[in-house]
């Protein structure tokens, strides 16, 4: 199979500011990603759980296929917000076909 | 004054309450006893049409007298100023940071929505004959502590400018506020002939959606208790006592606003309540760095269930023995 | 006809329409306001349940007679016809893509559940004696609009051979048509029997849980027409037009093949109903390159409004008007 | 026994019934019809609180007898016993291993709260005066079996020591059981006052979420006996024979111990019907070698309906005969 | 800890077509996979967002751990399917334990 | 972008077990992770589907960035884990900023 690679960027943010994470991929050039919800997490501010009341902590997952130069370019301006909000976000390798989506 | 605890003891004995003293008791001994978010969510939006609506159909059954322009404009001036208080109290006496304070303080600002609903259902019961309108107080009470909050923050408040004006309109369009003042002038408009249609749906299937619910939260209190890992004791003795203070707050400012005695009732149990569903969210946005293992478990955890158990009655009490 | 002038205000002031208003209104003003969808497709079972149960109970009580075949009939045969028609207005007048055209044909050919609900509610307060059968009906017109659309598609339906059997039998037991029709004849099978246990929950829980719904509704509705990126004028004239031929045609039909002017009534509420649950997950299997942001949009976002707001008062006129 | 044969007929014809059977068809059918996750969840705790709140309620009207007592000690002792009998029975004649039959056998041990609902409205509707506290004693018979069956499996229970401890909290604090006594205590203690606040929301209410629930647990069954691999023939006698034996069991103890004919009427349904929803969590964590497939299948799949559609007015029948 | 190299596939694809991947899955020898659900996406065709009403637009992941050659047989099939339904797919390398479930 | 390299373990395991794996990433020094949940699968022992009725079947997936040492810790205490418990572990390699938080 014809294989191309790729970066893989998830992004782990709070519900809340999610559009503006998505604002900044669209800006960067990212023209694909899916969302996920989390359930629960632990992280250096203690643990939450999604629940339905204040929704507050609920934490999302951003799945998105990208090339390298667009993966970069969001790096970089996540540091920047990531000084402000909570959250993680990590790149890796990946094998794609039809590599001229992303 | 012994009637007015044989009736907090009958206050505390309604099934609603007492299901929430269930959830608080599973949720302390760690019970896998759960709501599934959804439903949690889909029981807040029930009780704020319920809430809302019931709330428009008796404003229009007697209009909107100048008891209302009273009753809001004493609610909106204790949302502006609680938080400074609040802000002040947490800053000397618990040595908060300047964000925690400020965050913490615009959720003693704003209102909750349950507290009203029991706050009600209990003053019914006593006959306290309070006005429709209330309702639209307590949309017109969840917002503008948020942006007294803003300003105690100062400089800390994130995302600098581009965000704030996205900001503004989030808070304003809130669902919860959109929902409350939505099915408030829905039942107002319909009337009668609305609730001729919704009647069963909002009035006796009430206590029933709101005993599920306060189980609910009686254990997502207890787990925010259990996890709090930040309290101290400053902190707890401010949940306990600044609902006591901003109590007293309103019904000094309702006195001098000439807001009519059943009335201040509810005003004092909404100015003694503390957000947590609209306000924890907007903080998240407007000041990320505020820690939400305080304000949510102060407002959750220790104010929420104080009221419910303790104050409701005693803000009754005390606005009956001060304002007649 | 200045009565049904005042009817039509009338049914916008029910307060489940206005309810889908407040969710349109939210939504449009990007409100966070937001029913969870695990909450929304429990309340469209309960929905269908209930619509299907009530129909059940009343066609025991009349009896299944010829007016079922002669509305039956007609009901299966617009299914069928109607995508035709709409098919060659999409293709011809908005230019669409073959697909595109087919799946959306689909759409209009089959029926909104919901549209049911809220036109039956104001032919009962209007005391228009249509049949229970009626509920059948609706099951009976749910799916022979998708096989018309998959003979308009032709060579452009996905996955071949292999898939054709599967998607007949997805279609034939699609959830929405298993529970409406088991539904029917559990209320047929069990009669007052049945009613006496399920009385409050079919009957005055109903509205209260439509007004739930619509809101959830109004708020999908607006982010389709937020988001629509391919909406045109001649689709949107589609959307606004389509409700009206199709009208025409059922009534046309009606007096044909004999329905009674209450059936007949329904029928062409039926017929100017589009689809949005059980069509466009056939068409996602089916014609995958048919593009949902087109038949969506125009369903959910124009035509449902559209058909709530002034075409069911309309509809009801025009019949009652042609029909007698 | 012809008149106990139209009894069954009519409890197969309640809509709740009828809606399980519709589930089950349309699982079988394999259509796409489904119950989100977190409203079955959540309908599963409003049956808990209905339930236990009627029962808690009804025991405030009649006192704690000494009826209660006989009742409690034979369902505890049952629930202790029965896996006995059904471990040796699934070893011997089913050839299971160790561990997936002592998993299996706790889940014969426990109840099932749904069936127990469903017996109680078919007892209800012949006038057997049955004492409210029973729902005492279907929490009193959730968790004995569990212990049971992990000594049956012996060493082969997982996790060792340290789990031992935390296994042992969360079967006693296991939601359904917190929320059943909870909800009978918060019945007892609030008693009629009580029951005003919540009587639409428990009694008229309930019929309706029942008939949802179990269209629900048609689906689920019916997927598990589809999705089914382990099934021999003796699993599925086993599965239909327990029920009986347990049933012979409980009349034998409770003519012993003296439980009054109407309470040992639900003693016998209790017996028979087997745990679906805190057996299987707690066997995860005990026994995770226990093969899932084999004691979901043998509960939901096959003992369920079992009991749902013939058993319960063939347990009452027996009793009715044997102890008068 | 002693791992071996294994190959991650994750593949988007609306949900009234999940089966019909799994059914690709189980064809191609995968003997294990997980799935998840979306919340909301962007892509070439637009937004989309979990809704409940008519759940056609919604997405899922398929998470499966398998060999290089089963992950290799299955990108092959995909590149025929995702020519009719929309969807993405990435292959990783990862490390895992117990291999010779995979 | 400066970027470190860390190792992302994904390990699926049932909801009734789930605190017992957080157990042993909290003593092995892992300082974050977040919670998914899946709505169905396929294994050796059959499929599950969420259901919520028993939820017994129920599995969540754990994601959590962490060093290459504490990864190894982890996969230790989980091959004995594994052996009671049925699930499912991987690690992998991954880019992350701000590594001193991992
Ligand atoms: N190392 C990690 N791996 C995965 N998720 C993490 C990690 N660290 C933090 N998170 C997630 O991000 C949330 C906030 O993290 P923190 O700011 O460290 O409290 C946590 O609750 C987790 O849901
Ligand atoms: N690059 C990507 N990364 C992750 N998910 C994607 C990507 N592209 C598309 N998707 C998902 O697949 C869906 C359909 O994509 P598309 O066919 O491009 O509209 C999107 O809505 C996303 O949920
Ligand atoms: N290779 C795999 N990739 C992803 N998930 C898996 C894999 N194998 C098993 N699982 C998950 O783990 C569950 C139990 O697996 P098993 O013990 O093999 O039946 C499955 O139902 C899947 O949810
Ligand atoms: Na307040
Ligand atoms: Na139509
Ligand atoms: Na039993």
């Amino acid at each position: 199979m014809q294989t191309v690679r790729r970066r893989k960027l998830e992004i782990i943010v709070e519900a809340p500011v999610l559009s503006r994470v998505e604002a900044i991929l669209k800006s960067e050039g990212v023209r694909g990603w899916s969302v996920f919800a989390g359930v629960e997490g632990h992280g250096a501010t203690g643990d939450w759980h999604s629940e339905g009341l204040s929704g507050a902590e609920e934490k999302r997952l951003i799945f998105a296929l990208t090339s390298n130069d667009a993966a970069d370019r969001v790096l970089e301006k996540l540091v920047a917000f990531f000084e402000d909000y909570p959250g993680v976000v990590c790149v890796s390798d990946v094998d794609v076909m039809r590599p001229d989506r992303f | 004054m012994p009637e007015a605890l044989s009736l907090a003891a009958n206050n505390l004995l309604t099934p609603a309450v007492l299901f929430f003293a269930l959830g608080l008791f599973a949720g302390l001994l760690r019970s896998d006893l759960a709501v599934p978010d959804a439903a949690a969510k889909t029981l807040a939006l029930y009780l704020m049409l319920a809430i809302g609506f019931k709330g428009g159909v008796e404003a229009s059954r007697a209009g909107l007298t100048a008891d209302f322009f009273n009753a809001g404009a004493t609610g909106v001036i204790l949302s502006f100023i609680i938080p400074v208080v609040a802000f002040y109290a947490l800053r000397s006496v618990a040595r908060l940071d300047r964000t925690t304070a400020a965050a913490t303080a615009a959720h003693y600002g704003s209102v909750s929505v349950v507290t009203f609903a029991a706050g009600t259902e209990y003053l019914r019961a006593l006959g306290v004959p309070f006005g429709g309108y209330m309702v639209a107080v307590v949309a017109l009470m969840e917002t503008p502590a948020i942006l007294t909050a803003l300003l105690l923050a100062g400089g800390d408040a994130a995302g600098k400018q581009g965000l704030r004006g996205n900001l503004l309109r989030e808070v304003l369009l809130n669902g919860s506020v959109v929902l409350l003042v939505g099915s408030f002038v829905i039942g107002a408009v319909t009337g009668e002939r609305g609730m001729a249609k919704l009647d069963l749906f909002v009035n006796p299937l009430f206590q029933g959606v709101l005993a599920l619910f306060l189980l609910d939260m009686g254990l997502v209190a207890a787990r925010r208790l259990r996890e709090a890992k930040t309290m101290t004791v400053p902190l707890v003795l401010f949940a306990l006592s600044m609902p006591l203070v901003s109590c007293a707050m309103s019904i000094a400012l309702s006195a001098l606003l000439g807001v009519k005695p059943a009335d201040a009732a509810v005003l004092a149990i909404l100015a003694a309540s503390a957000s947590y569903i609209a306000v924890p969210a907007a903080m998240r946005i407007a000041l990320p760095k505020a820690d939400p293992g305080v304000y949510l478990t102060l407002s959750l955890g220790i104010t929420f269930p104080f009221n419910l158990l303790i104050g409701i009655p005693l803000y009754q009490a005390v606005v009956a023995t001060v304002l007649g």
